[in-house]
């Protein structure tokens, strides 16, 4: 007459979301970016997209196995994809092979599977990842090249094998060199060396507001952190804090002396700051838990990479801010706690 | 004025004593496993090497150089040091009990910190003046002072996450520093010296 | 905040609401439950009565194998909580220890009563004059009928309004936001006896010396606004106010509802009548009238047996001691993909393994839910720190943090991250994608920190006692020591009297040499 | 040179008697930490540790006498405590001092007792009360399961049992963790 | 002194109680400056010479001082030998002295030394005092040598290079050039590779120790 | 304080006599060391300084012959300029400068440049810089031969215009993925030469400064 059941935690109702889901949208939003980029930078974007993402998997079952942890799980939940086509979307779309396969061995190895694994690492892999190989390599790391649309040859699938598998440079292509100072790097080397920005952003490698080609493919990365937004995948504090930041501290300079310092809308626009807005600063694991530390956590970002642009010897100073601001997330918890109900 | 700001920048950030200089890396492994013990050690730490690096600046520029002993440099810093500490101890026990009670038991600790007989030296290698001996000490203190505050809250972190078992510990941490030296590295130009 | 800010805040309270921070907006499920109206089963032959039906400790049976009892007869109470009662009339057939409806599935003592199918009622003592009737006698009344509060806690009922008594309690608040999904019978019992619930409403007032009374109910819940209303315009009294909260999850909660209605927030480690306010059930309000007006104890509930699982999901008025199994064949019994059993609604309820348990006075509902509904159990993933559940929280805590310091066996930090204050309402849970079991953490933590505090108590009191005793034997040596010395002393002053004598008797004996010797002491002054 | 090596020696004093002065006046006083250590103590009073009573081992430990895995009632909780306020490693239960076990009462049997008061002059927190001659009673809620009183009684009358815990203290048990729940589902 | 009791010294200096590996002090030298294995070596050679001295001379001393004024003797000691040392190096060294800088004099700060004076010398006689300088000198100069090789050889692809500065100008010959072609790998020069590094050296003796003696389970706690 | 006088004093003065002792072993030493630690230090720049000047196109002694000058509107820097002069018999023969140049990646590059009196690059190193590690560093002698390229080059050898990088439309090569630092160094060397040429007679004969100084 009686029954038996099998019991269970609650709440009794199928769960809404899981971690792999978080992770497909967080890719999801990056189509337009990536497409934008391959648009305007060639076909490497998408090899290397590849390769970083086979690197990363690799090392990730590699540390999953040799700490004992299952592999289904961990390989499905698309965490190592999203960090190796954040990190591939930040190098040099022609940087050779062997830069992926470093760099995911520090940002899955060392990054995440020391601090064990998933959720738990205290930096930002691909930031970690992207950092490591720009000291190590800065030669490789620089050379990139200029948006298609300057260059009257287009950048085939085969040349961008070539180039990123033997090193050896698209002859077909009619290029000297692939190297090509980006826009950032020009205004920096400019300024410094006294020249005027307008004088400066004469140079075709300008566009609008931003770099020719760059302005767009930030477009489309913001298009995709809306999607995020959206979706509440990420929380308004962090982009809006970044770009906040941003604009507020260039601003009175850029009003103080046009001349020696270019537009707010120039320093957003060019670079991974959008990128880093809402996808990279926005990291959950790294970043900061409640709001107001996310508020920091964003401000934060915003103004060491200002700092380092404007003053610092690396030309963008975005992934070093979320380094240096995943340092000191911890300790920013800690003092914004939100206040309990009653407290 | 911009010349000293540089020193501070230069000090805190760009050369960092920690993480890039490599001074004071004892204490800074040893006393970040708990946030608060790290707080006293950053503050106690950042009196004794201000007060230190201008005593030992004085007996340098005032008793050694005249008397060409300038190779008893390493023996009567050591010794300055030592001293400084100890009349920071008694002066904080009579002036500030609950400074004392909070900060004394980091005090002894100081003595063998390697970034303050280093900023001693360093002020005597690089020819600083007084208020820039000053300067250097007091910055490398508040950059030894900041990333042993953000390591410790780090630790506390690191301290519950699922660390494969060798790493657990010591390993851990300096692959943390590691990961900071490789943060700071940003502000490597920084400072234009 | 001055009291009169604060009745003001609270007198405002329906005509403009306010927020809680989080919460869920949930598929409300109710309807399937609310369309027959509630009859009572069958009467069933046996009936498991546990002698733990609320807060507090295990009730003494005041029966014996073999007792015949009637229907309302006292047969179980504790001092300070509520008595149990018979819920028929019959033969008691054994006390002992029966699997009840607890999260621990563990069995525990009941009383077993076979109905003699006579429903003998014992004799009723009702307040006739309630009106005029002094609070403390209708405390005691309530107390006697073992009133405790059916919204879930089952704290007693008298309890709380002694307790409001002492506190200058203004405003009574009658909780019928049954914000869960599936439940229904508080909706059903404001729709089928709105009479009753004003009355005891009323009832509770005087009690309490509270001046006004207000109604929370959902937006959600159809005719209920207007036949409380109506109700409340029969019996003439203007103090009571029905308010229509909206349907977030978990709104019902006591701490929430009052944030909603007034603005305010209960502190943190205390007590809606630290606000002035007290927040009861509206069905305790029903029980409470039946109990004074009537004389009748608390013997049967509402409560809804529900779900996919169930062939006629409806509501049921169901005598305490009943078993699940009963009520679900009065309800056409399971469908064919059952699959869980949950007693109380798919947030907040426990998964029972069997249902043979019996009703308590804490059962609002029984959920059967089919696989579909609780779909393929997911693999735990670490936290990823997403954020989710602090968004929902509505404690305003860091669910995440939380569960780490309680992970880590961090037992100050898991506190001063709020541990007490977690009202265990499942949303972190519900929406964290890394499918980590929170409450179940945060269960077992509350469980830990109960348990730490009760050891740290006995550890106190043995160290105390320790060193009493230490100190004691200290005493008693030294006293035996000194005792000894004294004695020794004695001795030895007896000696030294003796010596002094001695010495005496020997002067006495050498006088001429004393004399002598004074002689020549003499001597100077006379030169 | 001449002045050179007076001033050395000059500083030589000046440095050895400022030093030795310090090192003096500031000496490291006795620690307050033994209170502390004792706070984290169980106070069973039962001497596995093989000191006579809590306190006593706390001070050992705080001399660095005895180490902080000796004290059973304590368990692993208690050796992960003091492990954290020492700033040491914890390090399992010493099994020389015997194992961690469930919280336990003794009763006495009081059929068989013949008062001779022999466990009340053995219990550390004067748990048993009872006169001489006259039948001894344990106050079940002071006695701390140290079974002290075990050995004294000369016709074997003490039982051990172990704490009930009724429905009402039931605890929410720990949620499986890790592989386990991961490999479980 | 018998034979076994000093092979016990020096297996606790070397490895058991390894300063750099186990204590973790004197981490200042050991992360500043070995990026190559010569500068290593050569620093640990000098405070493993520090170490034997200052033992020697605390050890005799032992009898003299009392308690309260061993620390503040120890450190006059050590920071004598240590100028010495850095005296002889700069006359004798040049081209070390200049590359290890600030580290020789840092020496007096390497709190390996104080705590081998305090711990072991003035407790032991002279020999055994030699010994365990001895032992902890080239238990920390072991561990300079495998850091600086490490990071020499994924930074550069050699060993030994500047082996000149050490032994004179037929040490050039030395540089041992392992993976030629090395494209270069600065990050393990650089003071990250530093951190990272060690870290991998004391994980893997700690995963070497583990092996040889399973540490018992960590105890899980269970409520009941 | 007073009862613990006694030890205090007696302590004190063992430290005292081991504080004497161990500056007495410091004494000793430094006065063995010392004329060999100065013989070092001057070998070293000697050194340095014959790897652009042999030895054997001069006589005199080079440190000694040493001054310093400031023209920070020139040279864009304050800090002192170096110059050490060689001389064959008391005749002129070549400066040795050492500059400083702020258009570095990462700020100051110090530069030791030798020139003959006929105005003519005898050779250039980097003293100190601060370039991006394995981008810029290619500057040091260490790292490459870029350096060399200077000697033998004066004013006339290139022309004014050939004294740039190649990507500026002069005669020295950059390195890939990096012209700023080579553009300094060559602008840096270019400046040294313009100002010696303006400067000949005041190089060679401005007086040394006193002795004092040098030490
Ligand atoms: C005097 C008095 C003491 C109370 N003590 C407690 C208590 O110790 N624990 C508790 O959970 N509730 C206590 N309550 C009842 C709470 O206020 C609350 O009504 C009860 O916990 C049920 O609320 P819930 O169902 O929202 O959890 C007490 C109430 C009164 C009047
Ligand atoms: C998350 C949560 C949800 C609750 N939901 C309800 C509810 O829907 N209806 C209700 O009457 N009580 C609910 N309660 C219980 C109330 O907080 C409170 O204890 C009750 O209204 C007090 O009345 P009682 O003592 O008459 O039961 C809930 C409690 C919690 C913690
Ligand atoms: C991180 C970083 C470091 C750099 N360091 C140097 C450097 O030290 N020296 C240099 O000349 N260029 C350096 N550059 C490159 C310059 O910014 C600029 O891109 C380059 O000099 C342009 O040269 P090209 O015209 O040959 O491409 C660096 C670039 C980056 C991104
Ligand atoms: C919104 C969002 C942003 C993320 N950004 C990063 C990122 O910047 N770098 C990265 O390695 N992983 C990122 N991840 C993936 C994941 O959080 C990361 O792999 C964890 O740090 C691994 O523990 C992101 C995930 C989400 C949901
Ligand atoms: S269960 Fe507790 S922590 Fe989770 S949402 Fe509810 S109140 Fe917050
Ligand atoms: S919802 Fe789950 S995964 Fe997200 S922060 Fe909370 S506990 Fe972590
Ligand atoms: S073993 Fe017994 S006496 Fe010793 S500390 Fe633990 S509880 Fe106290
Ligand atoms: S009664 Fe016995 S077991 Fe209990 S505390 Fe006293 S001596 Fe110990
Ligand atoms: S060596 Fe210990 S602090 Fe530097």
């Amino acid at each position: 007459m009686t029954r038996s059941f099998k019991t269970s935690g609650a709440p009794h109702m199928p769960p809404q979301t899981s971690v792999a889901n978080v992770m497909l949208l967080v890719l999801y939003a990056l189509v337009p970016g990536v497409f934008a980029y391959s648009w305007f930078f060639g076909p490497g974007i998408l090899i290397q997209i590849i390769l970083a993402t086979v690197f990363a998997l690799l090392f990730e079952s590699l540390m999953l196995r040799w700490r004992g942890r299952p592999l289904k799980p961990f390989i499905n939940d698309y965490s190592a994809v999203v960090t190796a086509v954040l990190f591939a979307l930040c190098i040099p779309p022609l940087a050779p092979w062997w830069i992926s396969c470093i760099a995911m061995l520090f940002a899955i190895g060392f990054a995440k599977h020391l601090y064990g694994g998933l959720g738990q690492n205290i930096f930002n892999p691909a930031m970690v990842g992207y950092v490591v190989v720009l000291i190590s390599f800065p030669q490789a790391m620089t050379a990139w090249i200029p948006p298609l649309t300057l260059s009257e040859h287009s950048l085939s699938l085969a040349d961008s094998l070539i180039t990123i598998f033997t090193g050896q440079v698209p002859v077909a292509g009619g290029w000297d060199t692939v190297t090509q100072a980006t826009a950032l790097d020009s205004l920096k080397t400019g300024i410094e060396s006294g020249r005027m920005v307008t004088e400066i952003r004469t140079s075709p490698i300008f566009g609008d507001y931003g770099g020719i080609g760059w302005e767009w493919v930030a477009n489309w990365f913001a298009l995709g952190g809306f999607f995020l937004l959206y979706k509440r995948v990420i929380s308004w504090q962090v982009p809006i804090a970044v770009i906040g930041s941003v604009i507020l501290l260039s601003l009175p300079f850029w009003l103080a002396d046009q001349d020696s310092n270019p537009l707010p809308l120039q320093h957003i626009f060019s670079g991974a700051l959008v990128l880093a807005a809402f996808f990279i600063a926005t990291d959950p694991v790294s970043g900061c838990v409640s709001n107001k530390g996310r508020l920091i956590f964003g401000a934060g970002v915003g103004i060491i990479t200002l700092v380092i642009r404007r003053w610092g010897g690396y030309p963008d100073g975005v992934a070093f801010a979320v380094l240096l601001m995943n340092m000191a997330a911890p300790l920013i918890d800690r003092y914004t706690r939100p206040r309990m109900y009653g407290e | 004025m911009s010349e000293h700001l540089l020193i501070l920048v230069s000090t805190v950030l760009a050369n960092n004593f920690v993480l890039v200089r490599f001074l004071g890396l004892c204490p800074f492994m040893g006393v970040s496993n708990k946030l608060e013990g790290a707080m006293g050690m950053a503050l106690a730490t950042a009196f004794v090497l201000t007060l230190s690096s201008v005593s030992s600046y004085l007996l340098h520029q005032y008793l050694l150089k005249p008397l060409n002993l300038e190779y008893l440099s390493t023996l009567s810093f050591i010794l300055v040091i030592a001293v400084t500490v100890q009349l920071t101890e008694m002066f904080m026990r009579k002036s500030s009990p609950v400074l004392y009670r909070v900060l004394g038991i980091f005090l002894p600790l100081i003595t063998s910190n390697c970034a303050v007989l280093g900023v001693a030296l360093l002020n005597v290698q690089e020819q600083h003046n007084l208020l820039q001996s000053a300067l250097y000490g007091f910055g490398a203190a508040a950059g030894f002072g900041i990333v042993l505050v953000l390591f410790a809250a780090m630790r506390e972190r690191i301290a519950m996450a699922d660390v494969p078992l060798p790493f657990k510990g010591a390993p851990i941490g300096l692959i943390t520093a590691g990961m900071m030296a490789l943060a700071f590295m940003g502000f490597n130009g920084l400072a234009n010296l | 905040m001055t009291l009169a800010h604060q009745i003001e805040l609270a007198r405002e309270a329906g005509k403009r609401t306010h927020h809680f921070h989080g919460g869920l907006r949930l598929r409300h499920n109710k309807k399937i439950s609310c369309q027959d109206s509630v009859e009572r089963p069958l009467l069933p032959t046996l009936l498991i009565v546990p002698l733990l039906q609320h807060a507090g400790d295990v009730a003494k049976p005041l029966v014996e194998v073999g007792d015949h009892v009637l229907k309302g007869q006292k047969i179980g109470q504790c001092q300070p909580c509520a008595a149990v009662h018979s819920p028929v009339s019959g033969l008691v057939e054994a006390i002992e220890d029966r699997p009840m409806s607890h999260p621990s599935g563990q069995a525990g003592p009941c009383v077993l009563i076979r109905s003699d199918g006579k429903e003998q009622w014992a004799k009723l003592r009702p307040i006739g004059d309630w009106c005029n009737a002094s609070a403390e006698s209708l405390i005691t009344q309530i107390q006697d009928c073992g009133i405790a509060g059916l919204g879930g806690a089952v704290f007693p009922t008298h309890a709380k309004a002694r307790d409001g008594r002492d506190r200058q309690i203004h405003t009574l608040i009658l909780n019928g936001a049954e914000c869960e999904p599936y439940i229904s019978c508080d909706e059903m019992l404001m729709r089928e006896q709105p009479d009753k619930i004003i009355l005891g409403a009323r009832i509770l007032r005087r009690a309490l010396g509270a001046e006004q009374v207000v109604i929370a109910i959902e937006d959600q819940m159809g005719a209920v606004q207007e036949a409380l209303t109506q109700a409340a315009k029969h019996a003439e009294c203007k103090s009571i106010s029905v308010v229509k909260v909206t349907t977030i999850y978990p709104e019902g909660g006591e701490r929430q509802l009052i944030q909603v209605l007034t603005g305010l927030e209960v502190p943190s480690g205390g007590r809606p009548s630290d606000l002035g306010m007290v927040c009861q059930n509206v069905a305790t309000a029903a029980a409470v009238a039946e109990a004074v007006v009537e004389g009748k104890p608390l013997i049967e509930r509402y409560i809804t047996v529900t779900g996919n699982g169930i062939s006629h999901p409806r509501n049921l008025q169901a005598l305490l001691g009943t078993r699940f199994s009963h009520l679900v064949e009065a309800c056409g019994g399971y469908t064919l993909d059952v699959a869980r059993l949950v007693v109380g609604g798919p947030m907040m309820g426990y998964p029972v393994a069997s249902d043979s348990a019996p009703v308590v006075k804490a059962s609002n509902c029984v959920l059967a839910l089919t696989q579909q509904d609780i779909a393929e159990p997911q693999p735990e993933m670490p936290c990823i720190r997403c954020g989710e559940c602090a968004r929902v929280c509505p404690a305003t805590l860091l669910p995440q943090q939380l569960h780490l310091q309680i992970k880590n066996d961090l037992w100050n930090t898991a506190e001063e991250y709020g541990l007490l204050a977690c009202i265990e309402c499942g949303c972190c849970d519900f929406v964290c994608p890394s499918h980590i079991p929170l409450v179940d953490w945060f269960r077992y933590g509350k469980g830990e920190q109960r348990k730490r505090a009760r050891e740290n108590e006995a550890t106190e009191l043995a160290r105390k006692r320790f060193e009493n005793r230490e100190d004691r034997l200290l005493r008693t040596k030294q006293e035996r020591g000194e005792k000894m010395k004294r004695r020794k002393q004695a001795l030895k002053d007896n000696a030294v009297q003796q010596d002094r004598i001695r010495a005496a008797i020997d002067r006495a004996e050498n006088k001429g040499d004393i004399s002598g010797t004074s002689q020549s002491v003499g001597k100077p002054d006379d030169a | 040179m001449l002045i050179s090596i007076l001033v050395l020696t000059a500083l030589g004093m000046v440095f050895g008697l400022g030093l030795g002065w310090a090192a003096i006046r500031f000496r490291v006083k006795s620690d307050p930490v033994v209170e502390r250590i004792d706070a984290l103590l169980p106070q069973t009073q039962c001497g596995q540790c093989g000191y006579p009573g809590c306190r006593p081992y706390a001070e050992a430990v705080s001399k660095d006498e005895a180490d902080i895995n000796q004290c059973p009632p304590g368990g692993d909780a208690g050796i992960r405590a003091l492990a954290d306020l020492l700033g040491r490693e914890p390090k399992p239960l010493n099994p020389d001092n015997g194992e961690e076990q469930a919280q336990t009462v003794v009763i006495i049997d009081e059929s068989r007792c013949i008062g001779c008061t022999l466990c009340i002059q053995a219990c550390p927190v004067d748990a048993i009360v009872g006169a001489a001659k006259l039948m001894h009673t344990v106050i079940e809620t002071e006695c701390t399961g140290c079974n002290l009183c075990l050995p004294p009684c000369p016709v074997d009358c003490i039982d051990i049992v172990v704490v009930k815990t009724g429905i009402q203290r039931w605890r929410s048990p720990r949620p499986q963790t890790g592989k386990k729940a991961m490999l479980q589902q | 002194m018998s034979n076994s009791n000093l092979k016990q010294i020096l297996a606790d200096g070397a490895w058991r109680q390894n300063t750099g590996l186990v204590v973790l002090l004197g981490l200042c030298p050991l992360l500043a400056v070995t990026n190559t294995l010569i500068n290593g070596l050569a620093l640990g050679l000098a405070t493993m010479l520090t170490l034997m001295v200052s033992n020697l001379s605390v050890s005799v001393m032992r009898k003299l001082l009392k308690p309260e004024i061993r620390i503040p003797a120890f450190v006059l000691i050590i920071a004598s030998v240590v100028t010495v040392i850095e005296l002889l190096m700069h006359a004798f060294f040049y081209d070390l002295f200049r590359v290890l800088g600030i580290f020789i004099p840092l020496i007096v700060t390497n709190c390996a030394i104080i705590g081998r004076a305090e711990a072991f010398a003035s407790r032991n006689n002279p020999l055994a005092s030699v010994v365990d300088g001895f032992a902890t000198g080239l238990g920390f100069c072991i561990t300079l040598v495998a850091l600086g090789a490490l990071r020499e050889l994924t930074g550069h692809g050699t060993l030994l290079s500047g082996a000149a500065m050490l032994v004179g100008d037929w040490g050039q010959y030395l540089t041992l050039t392992l993976i030629p072609g090395h494209p270069g790998f600065l990050l393990a020069i650089l003071p990250p590779g530093a951190f990272f590094c060690l870290a991998l050296l004391i994980a893997a003796r700690n995963a070497l120790e583990a092996n040889k003696a399973p540490l018992p389970k960590q105890p899980v706690t269970t409520p009941t | 304080m007073s009862p613990a006088l006694p030890p205090v004093i007696r302590s004190s003065f063992l430290l005292g006599i081991i504080a004497l002792l161990g500056t007495a072993l410091l004494a000793a030493v430094n006065a063995l060391t010392h004329e060999r630690i100065i013989e070092q230090e001057k070998h070293r720049v000697l050194q340095q300084l014959n790897e652009i000047v042999p030895t054997t196109s001069f006589n005199n002694d080079l440190l000694a012959d040493k001054i310093e000058i400031r023209d920070e509107t020139f040279f864009r820097h304050p800090a002192a300029v170096t110059v050490y002069r060689a001389r064959m018999d008391g005749q002129a023969v070549a400066v040795m400068m050492i500059v400083n140049t702020p258009d570095g990646y990462n700020g100051n590059i110090r530069l030791l440049a030798g020139i003959n009196a006929a105005g003519t690059v005898l050779g250039v190193r980097v003293v100190s810089h601060r370039e991006t590690p394995g981008l810029g560093d290619p500057i040091e002698i260490e790292k490459s031969d870029w350096i060399r390229r200077f000697t033998n080059k004066s004013l006339h050898d290139p022309g004014p215009n050939g004294w740039a990088v190649k990507k500026d439309g002069g005669q020295f090569d950059q390195f890939t993925g990096a012209t700023i630092s080579p553009r300094a160094v060559v602008k840096a060397v270019h400046n040294t030469l313009l100002y010696f040429e303006a400067n000949q007679q005041l190089l060679f004969n401005k007086p040394t400064q006193s002795p004092k100084q040098n030490e």
